[in-house]
C-alpha cells in the first residue's frame, strides 16, 4: 500500500511536468486528465471516498471536458503558440525550483512534527463530510451557491457577443 | 515721597493741545478753508505754550524740582511696568518752552508761508501731530514714552520732508531720513531694553537713583550710553549719520525750521542730558561724544563753505552746531549743551524762517549766486537775518557768544587741542554764514525777472520776535566774568547732572574771549572782502575746482560713499537672495523634491509595459522574497 | 478498508508535504514557462489541487473533516474560476484571434 | 457648551449658504455668523467663569474623545480668527463674486476648521481639523486664485501635507508611547517623560509641519508665489490666521512634550528664523509686486515671532502672543488695501502705480497708517509686540535682538519704499480715473486701524488674558535644562 502512495506520486509528478513541457493542448488536458485520477487515487489512500468521488467528478468530468470543449470550439490546437524564449523558459525553470527549495525550506520545521490526533478512518465518510458541510459550513455553503451563479452569469456576459464591436 | 503739587496734572494739556489740533485739522481736512487749519494748528500750540508758562510758575510756587504726571499704565506685565507718564522738571520745562514758544512762532509764520499750497491743511495738521510728539518726547517720564516720541517726530518729520510727495527726490530724502533714524532707533531701542534688563524699569528718576550703585566705567553702563548714543546720533544727525539732514530740506521750510533746526535734531542732545547720570558713569562714551561732536563740527563746517543752496548752507551749519551740542555733551558739560540747544533754536529757527522769507520773495529760487541786493528789497528780513548770524557767529552780545563761549571754555579746561580745532569750526561757521549774508543781501541783484518783496505781516512778526529772542537770549546765562550768576545752568543743575569742573580764572576767560573775538572779525572781514568788495560769485556746478575745494563741494563724497558702500549693495543682497539663493536654490530644491518624485514614477511605470508574463514573474519573485525574509528574520 | 487506513499510517505526513509542494511549484512554473493561456489555466488548476491534497491529508492525519469540506469549497471555486476563464479565453479568441498572453499587453494604466 | 457653539455656527451656516442663490443674502448671513461667533468669542475672552469645555466619546477603541477647551494661547487665537473673520467676510461685500455661496461656505468652513484647531483638546481631534483648514482653503485657493493657481495651489497642498504627515507620524508615537490604555490628550502627552535623545529627533518630526505652515526659512517657498496669486479672502485667511495656526501648535506640541529636544535645537532654530527675518527683509525691497512684498514682509515678521517663541521667556511669549494679534489685525488690513489698489490700477506692479495719493488720498493715509502699523511705530500695536519679542530675544542674548530689531529697520525701508512707489509721486495718465475709497472700504479699514491703534496705546487687556498661560509655558524648559548636558551638542 505504501508502494501504492509512491507509485501514484510519481505518476502526478510525471504528468504534471508533463502538461508543462507537452506543448499541444490537447496533450496537455490529457495529462492532466491523468494527474488528476492519480490525485482522485490519492483521496481514496487518505480514505476521503467523498472527495474522490467529487474530484472525479468535477475536474476530471467536468472542469477538463470544459477545457477540452473550449479547446476544440476555438480550435485552438492546430494554432500552435510559439513557446517563451529560451532565456525566459530557463528562468521560469529555475523560478519553479527555487520556489520548490524555499517552500521545502519553509515547512521543513513541520517534518518532525507527528499528528496528535489519533488517526479515525471514518471522517472522509459522506456521512462525517455531509454532517460538518451541513451544520458548521451550511452558510459558505449556500453563499457559494451565490458564488455560483455570479460565475455563471459573468461566464454568459463574456460569452456572449459584444455587439459594439460589430467587425465580426 | 513727595507730596502732590496742585494742578501739576494739567501736564497732560500741553501734549493734548497739538494731538486735539492734528485731530481736527486732520480729520475735517475738506472743510477748512483759506487759514482756518493754520489759526487752529497755531492757536493749539500757542495754548501749549501759555500750558507750559503756567507749569514753570506753577513748579517754581511749589518749591519742588520735579513732578510726575502718571496718565496710566501703558504696559504692565510681570516685571514690567511701563506707565504713560509725563515727567515735568527744570529741563523737560525748557525743552517744552523752546518747542511750544519756538513752534507756535514757527506755525504762525507758516500761515503765510504756506498759504498758497494746496495742501496747506494737510501741512497743519501733520506740524500739530509733531508738536505732539516732540512734546511726548521731552515731557516723558520714562524712556519709551520718550521713544514713543522719539518715532512719532521721526515719522512726522517723514511726512513733512515728503510734504511735495509729485517729486520722488523729495521722497527719497523723506525716506532716507526716516531711515536712517530708524538706523539710529534700532541702537537707541536695543539701548532702553539693556536698561531695562539692568535697572528692571525704564523710568527716569527710578533708573537714576539705582545708577549710583555702579561703579564709573562699569561695561554694562558703557554699553548702555553707548547704544543710547547710536539713537541720538540718528536723530540728531552727528557723523556717520548725518547725511540725511541736509537732504531734509526738500520739506517746506517751516518744516526745516522747526523740526531740522529748532526742535527734533536736537533731541538726541535731550536724551543725553536726560541720561547725564548715566554717562557720567561711562568716560569711554563720552570721549566718543567729543570725537563725534568735534568732527561733525568741522567736516559739516567745512562743506557748509562751499553750499550754493540757502537750505543746504544752513543745514550744514545745523549739523556743525549741533556737533558743539555733542562736543558739550562728551566734556560733560550737559547743560551748557543744552542752553545751546535753546540759543541755537532762537537763531537757528530765526535763519530759516529769514531763508523761508527770502525764497518765498525770490519766487522758490534758493540758490545763493543767483540772489543779491535783497538787503534793500527786504530789509527787514535783513536785519533779523543779520541778528541771527551775528548770534550763530558766535558775536557778543548776541546770544550764540554766550552758549558757544561756554562750550569753547568747556573745551580750554579739557585740552587746548579741542579748543583749537572749536575755535577753527567756529570760525569756519562765521565765515560760511557770513558768506551767505552777503551774496544774499548784498550786491547786486544777480536773478532777473524777479520782484523780492517784503513778506507779509504774519510772516514778519515771528522773525522779529524770534530776532528779538536770538539778540537776548543769551542773557538768560550771564556767566560770573560778567557778574551774572549762570541763571540758566543753575536752573538746569536739578535735572542735569554736569560733570563737576574747575572755572577758568577770569583773566584767562577774558583772553580767550577777546583772541576769539579778533579771529572773529578778521574772518568777517575776509568774507566781506571776498564776497562783497570783489564779489566773487561762486562757482557754477561743473566748473573744475582745485582738489580741496571740489572734494567740499561735493560734501566729502560721503553720500556717494554710503551708496555704494549701503544702498547699492543691499539692492544687489536683495536681488541675489531673490534670484539666486530664492530662485536658483530653496525653491527649486523643493520643486526637485516633486520632480524626483514623478520622474522616479516614470522610471518604475517602465516596469509596467503591460506583459502579463513579466507582472507574474514579479509575482512570484516577490513571494519568493517575502517567505525568504520570513525565513531568514 | 482498514487495510488501506493502516497502511497510510506508514506514510508519514511529511511525504504529503513534499508532493504537494512539488506538484505546487511545478505549476508555478507552468505558468511561468508555457504563454498558451489555456496551459496557463491549467497549470493553476494544478496548483489548485496541490493545496487540496495538503488539506485532505491534514484532514485525515488531524482527523477532522473541516479540512475535507475546504477542498469541497475549493472546488466549487475552482469550478467558478474556470468558468469565467474560459470565457475570457473565448472572449480573447474572439477579439485578438489569438490566446497568446504576451498579447495582452494593456494592463499597464 | 459655549465652545460647541463656536465650532459649529460658521459649520452650519456654510451648509445653509449653498442653499441660498441671492449674493447678497449669502455675504450678510456669513457676515452674521461671523459677528456672532466673534461676540460668543469675546464672552469667552472677558468671561470670569472657569473655563468653558465639551467633551463626548469618539472613537472608544482608541480611547479618543471629541473634547473641546481652551486656555490663554487658544483664546488668544481664537480671537484673532474670530475677529478677523468678519473683515475677512467683509472684504467680499459689495464686489461681484463668483459662486458667492460656495465661496462662503468654504470661507464659513475654513473658519470652522480653525477653530477646531485651537479648541482640540487632543492630538488626533488637532490633527483632524488640522488637514480640516486645508481643504475648504485649497477650493478657495483654486478656484478663486490668479494667474497659474493651479501648479502653485497644487505645491502648496503638497508642501503642507508633506509637513502634515510627519506631524501625524510624531502623534502616531506618542500615541505609543502613552501608558496603559493608549491616548491622544495633551494632558497625557505633556506627562509623558520622553528620553532626551528621542526628543531630540522627534522635534524635526513634530516641528517641520508648523514650519512649513509659519512658515519657517527655509521652509518658506511656497509661500510668496501663493499669497501672490491667492484671492484677497484666502490669502487674508493664509496670512492673518493659518500661519498662526503653526505658531499655536508648535506651542502646543513642542514646549510642554518634547521640552528637552525644543532645548537642544532652540539656538537652531532661532538663528534660522533671524536668517529668515533678514533674508525675507532683504528679498522684500527689490520686489515689484505688491502682493509679493507683503508676503516677504509678512514672512519676516512671523520668523521674529518664531524666534521670540524659541527664546520662550516671559517676555517673547507676552510680545509673541500679542504680535499673533497685531499682526494678523495689520496683515488683514494690508491686504484689504492691497486689494483696493488692485482694484483701482488693475495691477499689482509698482512701477506701473504712482501719484494715487493725489486721486485718492484718504486711501493714501488709510494705507499709510497701516504700513506704521507694520514697521512697528510707537503707539501702533505693532510696537508694542516687537519691543516685548525683542526684550525677550534680548534676555538670550544682544546679538539675537539686534538681528531681530532688523525688522524695524529693514521693514521701515521696504514698506516705506513701497507706500512710496504706490502713493507718491507725479501722477501717471493711466491711471486717471481712480476714485476715493467707499463707504464699505471705510467700513472695514477704520475699526482695522483702531484696533491697531488702541491695541497699541492700551495693550493691557490682552496681557491680562495670556497672562496665565505664558506663566505655565514660560517654565517648560527649566526642568529639562539639566538634561540636556550629556546630549552630544
Amino acid at each position: 500500500m505504501v508502494f501504492l502512495f509512491y507509485f501514484l506520486s510519481a505518476i502526478m509528478v510525471i504528468s504534471a511536468l508533463l502538461v508543462v513541457f507537452s506543448k499541444s493542448p490537447i496533450n496537455n488536458v490529457i495529462y492532466l486528465i491523468i494527474c488528476f485520477i492519480a490525485m482522485a487515487g490519492h483521496y481514496i489512500l487518505l480514505n476521503a471516498q467523498f472527495l474522490a468521488v467529487v474530484h472525479i467528478i468535477v475536474y476530471t468530468g467536468a472542469i477538463m471536458v470544459l477545457f477540452l470543449f473550449v479547446i476544440m470550439l476555438l480550435n485552438l490546437n492546430k494554432a500552435i503558440i510559439p513557446q517563451k524564449s529560451a532565456a525566459a523558459r530557463i528562468l521560469a525553470v529555475v523560478t519553479g525550483g527555487l520556489f520548490f527549495l524555499v517552500l521545502i525550506a519553509a515547512t521543513r520545521q513541520t517534518f518532525v512534527i507527528t499528528p496528535r490526533y489519533a488517526f479515525t478512518s471514518e471522517i472522509g465518510l459522506v456521512a462525517n463530510v455531509g454532517k460538518t458541510l451541513f451544520h458548521e459550513f451550511l452558510l459558505p455553503f449556500e453563499i457559494s451557491s451565490v458564488l455560483f451563479i455570479s460565475a455563471m452569469v459573468g461566464a454568459v456576459m463574456f460569452g456572449k457577443r459584444d455587439h459594439s464591436v460589430g467587425d465580426d | 515721597m513727595v507730596e502732590q503739587i496742585p494742578n501739576i496734572n494739567l501736564a497732560w494739556l500741553v501734549p493734548a493741545f497739538p494731538l486735539l489740533g492734528f485731530l481736527v485739522t486732520g480729520l475735517a481736512n475738506r472743510k477748512l478753508k483759506h487759514n482756518q487749519a493754520g489759526i487752529i494748528a497755531s492757536a493749539m500750540v500757542l495754548l501749549s505754550f501759555l500750558v507750559s508758562v503756567v507749569l514753570f510758575f506753577i513748579l517754581r510756587a511749589s518749591g519742588q524740582n520735579e513732578a510726575t504726571v502718571t496718565l496710566f499704565n501703558w504696559i504692565s506685565i510681570s516685571g514690567m511696568n511701563i506707565p504713560f507718564a509725563l515727567l515735568i522738571d527744570h529741563l523737560s520745562l525748557t525743552m517744552m518752552l523752546i518747542v511750544t514758544g519756538v513752534g507756535a512762532l514757527i506755525h504762525i509764520y507758516s500761515i503765510g508761508y504756506m498759504h498758497d499750497d494746496e495742501r496747506v491743511n494737510s501741512f497743519f495738521a501733520q506740524m500739530n501731530l509733531f508738536t505732539f510728539s516732540m512734546l511726548l518726547l521731552v515731557m516723558g517720564a520714562n524712556y519709551l514714552v520718550l521713544f514713543i516720541g522719539w518715532e512719532g517726530v521721526g515719522l512726522c518729520s517723514y511726512l513733512l520732508i515728503g510734504f511735495w510727495f509729485k517729486n520722488p527726490e523729495y521722497n527719497y530724502a523723506a525716506r532716507k531720513a526716516f531711515v536712517m533714524n530708524r538706523i539710529g532707533d534700532l541702537g537707541f531701542i536695543l539701548g532702553i531694553i539693556l536698561l531695562f534688563f539692568t535697572f528692571k524699569t525704564v523710568t527716569f528718576s527710578e533708573i537714576f537713583v539705582q545708577a549710583s550703585g555702579f561703579q564709573v566705567g562699569a561695561p554694562v553702563i558703557t554699553l548702555i550710553t553707548i547704544l543710547l548714543l547710536v539713537g541720538a546720533v540718528g536723530k540728531s544727525a552727528q557723523i556717520p549719520l548725518f547725511t540725511w539732514l541736509p537732504d531734509a530740506m526738500a520739506g517746506p521750510t517751516p518744516v526745516s525750521a522747526l523740526i531740522h533746526a529748532a526742535t527734533m535734531v536736537t533731541a538726541g542732545i535731550y536724551m543725553i542730558a536726560r541720561s547725564s547720570i548715566l554717562y557720567n558713569l561711562a568716560p569711554l562714551t563720552l570721549n566718543i561724544i567729543i570725537v563725534i561732536g568735534l568732527a561733525t563740527a568741522i567736516i559739516a563746517a567745512l562743506i557748509g563753505l562751499k553750499q550754493n543752496d540757502i537750505k543746504k548752507v544752513l543745514a550744514y551749519s545745523t549739523v556743525s552746531q549741533l556737533g558743539y551740542m555733542f562736543l558739550a555733551l562728551g566734556l560733560g558739560a550737559y547743560s551748557a549743551g543744552v542752553f545751546h540747544v535753546t540759543t541755537h533754536s532762537f537763531f537757528k529757527a530765526l535763519l530759516f524762517l529769514g531763508a523761508g522769507s527770502v525764497i518765498h520773495a525770490m519766487g522758490g529760487e534758493q540758490d545763493i549766486r543767483k540772489m543779491g541786493g535783497l538787503r534793500k528789497k527786504m530789509p527787514l528780513t535783513y536785519f533779523t537775518f543779520l541778528a541771527a548770524t551775528l548770534a550763530i557767529s558766535g558775536i557778543p552780545p548776541f546770544s550764540g557768544f554766550f552758549s558757544k563761549d561756554l562750550i569753547l571754555s568747556k573745551a580750554f579746561e579739557h585740552s587746548i587741542i579741542l579748543y583749537i580745532l572749536a575755535l577753527g569750526g567756529a570760525l569756519i561757521t562765521c565765515f560760511y554764514m557770513f558768506r551767505l549774508l552777503y551774496l544774499v543781501f548784498f550786491g547786486e541783484q544777480r536773478l532777473a525777472g524777479a520782484h523780492p518783496h517784503e513778506a507779509p505781516k504774519v510772516m514778519t512778526i515771528p522773525l522779529i520776535i524770534l530776532s528779538v529772542l536770538s539778540v537776548f537770549g543769551g542773557f538768560l546765562n550771564i556767566p560770573s566774568l560778567f557778574n551774572g550768576d549762570s541763571e540758566f545752568i543753575t536752573f538746569l543743575q536739578t535735572a542735569v547732572v554736569s560733570k563737576a569742573s574747575e572755572e577758568l580764572s577770569h583773566s584767562t576767560e577774558i583772553g580767550l574771549i577777546l583772541g576769539s573775538l579778533l579771529l572773529l572779525g578778521l574772518v568777517i572781514f575776509l568774507a566781506y572782502r571776498t564776497f562783497v568788495s570783489k564779489s566773487i560769485i561762486p562757482a557754477k556746478d561743473g566748473e573744475p575746482m582745485p582738489f580741496f575745494s571740489k572734494l567740499i563741494a561735493n560734501r566729502f563724497y560721503i553720500d556717494e560713499m554710503y551708496t555704494t558702500v549701503f544702498e547699492k549693495p543691499f539692492g544687489y543682497l536683495s536681488d541675489f537672495f531673490y534670484n539666486k539663493v530664492e530662485n536658483s536654490l530653496l525653491d527649486p530644491v523643493v520643486d526637485e523634491i516633486g520632480f524626483t518624485t514623478s520622474r522616479v514614477g516614470t522610471l518604475l511605470r517602465k516596469l509596467q509595459q503591460g506583459n502579463m508574463s513579466f507582472y507574474l514573474f514579479a509575482m512570484v519573485a516577490g513571494i519568493l522574497l517575502f517567505i525568504i525574509f520570513i525565513l531568514i528574520v | 478498508m482498514n487495510e488501506i487506513t493502516s497502511a497510510i499510517q506508514l506514510i508519514p505526513l511529511q511525504h504529503y508535504i513534499i508532493l504537494s509542494v512539488t506538484l505546487f511549484s511545478i505549476g508555478m512554473m507552468g505558468v511561468l514557462f508555457r504563454r498558451n493561456i489555456i496551459a496557463i489555466l491549467m497549470c493553476l488548476e494544478l496548483m489548485f489541487n496541490s493545496a487540496n491534497l495538503l488539506l485532505a491529508a491534514f484532514s485525515a492525519y488531524h482527523s477532522d473533516p473541516s479540512g475535507q469540506v475546504f477542498v469541497f469549497f475549493i472546488m466549487i471555486v475552482a469550478a467558478a474560476e474556470v468558468a469565467v476563464g474560459l470565457s475570457i479565453v473565448v472572449m480573447m479568441k474572439r477579439n485578438v484571434e489569438s490566446v497568446d498572453i504576451n498579447l495582452l499587453n494593456r494592463l499597464k494604466w | 457648551m459655549i465652545v460647541l457653539v463656536i465650532l459649529l455656527i460658521p459649520f452650519i451656516t456654510g451648509l445653509l449658504l449653498l442653499l441660498i442663490r441671492n449674493a447678497a443674502t449669502i455675504k450678510l448671513m456669513a457676515l452674521a455668523s461671523a459677528i456672532v461667533n466673534l461676540a460668543a468669542t469675546l464672552s469667552l475672552a472677558f468671561s470670569t467663569q472657569a473655563s468653558s469645555s465639551y467633551s463626548v466619546s469618539w472613537i472608544n477603541f482608541l480611547d479618543i474623545n471629541f473634547a473641546l477647551g481652551y486656555d490663554g494661547t487658544s483664546l488668544i487665537m481664537l480671537s484673532l480668527t474670530s475677529l478677523l473673520f468678519p473683515f475677512i467676510i467683509m472684504a467680499g461685500m459689495k464686489r461681484e463674486q463668483e459662486h458667492p455661496g460656495l465661496l462662503y461656505a468654504l470661507i464659513l468652513f475654513t473658519q470652522s476648521a480653525l477653530i477646531g484647531v485651537f479648541l482640540a483638546q487632543n492630538a488626533f481631534l488637532f490633527y483632524i481639523f488640522w488637514e480640516l483648514t486645508l481643504i475648504p482653503l485649497y477650493f478657495i485657493l483654486l478656484l478663486w486664485g490668479g494667474e497659474g493657481r493651479r501648479n502653485i495651489t497644487f505645491k502648496f497642498f503638497i508642501y503642507t501635507l508633506t509637513g502634515s504627515l510627519f506631524l501625524l507620524f510624531g502623534i502616531i508615537y506618542l500615541y505609543s508611547l502613552t501608558p496603559g490604555l493608549h491616548t491622544t490628550d495633551f494632558s497625557v502627552f505633556s506627562q509623558l517623560n520622553i528620553p532626551a535623545n528621542t526628543q531630540v529627533w522627534l522635534f524635526w518630526v513634530l516641528f517641520i509641519a508648523f514650519a512649513i505652515k509659519m512658515p519657517v526659512f527655509p521652509f518658506h517657498t511656497w509661500q510668496p508665489s501663493t499669497y501672490t496669486m491667492a484671492p484677497t479672502q484666502g490669502v487674508m485667511i493664509l496670512a492673518g490666521v493659518m500661519t498662526k495656526m503653526g505658531i499655536y501648535g508648535a506651542l502646543r506640541f513642542l514646549f510642554p512634550i518634547i521640552p528637552a529636544g525644543v532645548l537642544y535645537w532652540q539656538n537652531t532654530v532661532i538663528i534660522l528664523s533671524l536668517i529668515g527675518v533678514i533674508y525675507a527683509s532683504v528679498i522684500a525691497f527689490r520686489q515689484t509686486n505688491l502682493k509679493t512684498l507683503i508676503a516677504f514682509s509678512s514672512m519676516a515678521h512671523i520668523s521674529l515671532m518664531v524666534a521670540a517663541m524659541f527664546v520662550l521667556n516671559y517676555y517673547a511669549l507676552q510680545g509673541l502672543l500679542f504680535q499673533v494679534l497685531s499682526h494678523g489685525i495689520t496683515i488683514v488690513a494690508l491686504f484689504y488695501v492691497v486689494m483696493l489698489i488692485e482694484e483701482k490700477t488693475g495691477t499689482l506692479e509698482l512701477p506701473k502705480m504712482g501719484g494715487i495719493k493725489l486721486l485718492a488720498p484718504y486711501m493714501a493715509i488709510l494705507f499709510l497708517l497701516i504700513v506704521l502699523g507694520s514697521v512697528a511705530l510707537p503707539l501702533t500695536a505693532g510696537f508694542v509686540g516687537e519691543f516685548l519679542i525683542i526684550t525677550g530675544l534680548f534676555q538670550q542674548s544682544i546679538w539675537f535682538a539686534l538681528f531681530g530689531g532688523f525688522t524695524m529697520v529693514l521693514g521701515a525701508i521696504y514698506m516705506l519704499y513701497a507706500y512710496q512707489r504706490v502713493m507718491l509721486g507725479e501722477k501717471r495718465p493711466d491711471l486717471e480715473n481712480i476714485t476715493d475709497l467707499k463707504r464699505i472700504d471705510y467700513i472695514v479699514l477704520i475699526p482695522l486701524i483702531t484696533l491697531i491703534l488702541v491695541l497699541g496705546i492700551y495693550p493691557q487687556p490682552v496681557f491680562n488674558l495670556v497672562e496665565t498661560s505664558v506663566n505655565t509655558m514660560q517654565n517648560l524648559l527649566v526642568p529639562v535644562a539639566d538634561v540636556l548636558p550629556s546630549l552630544p551638542l
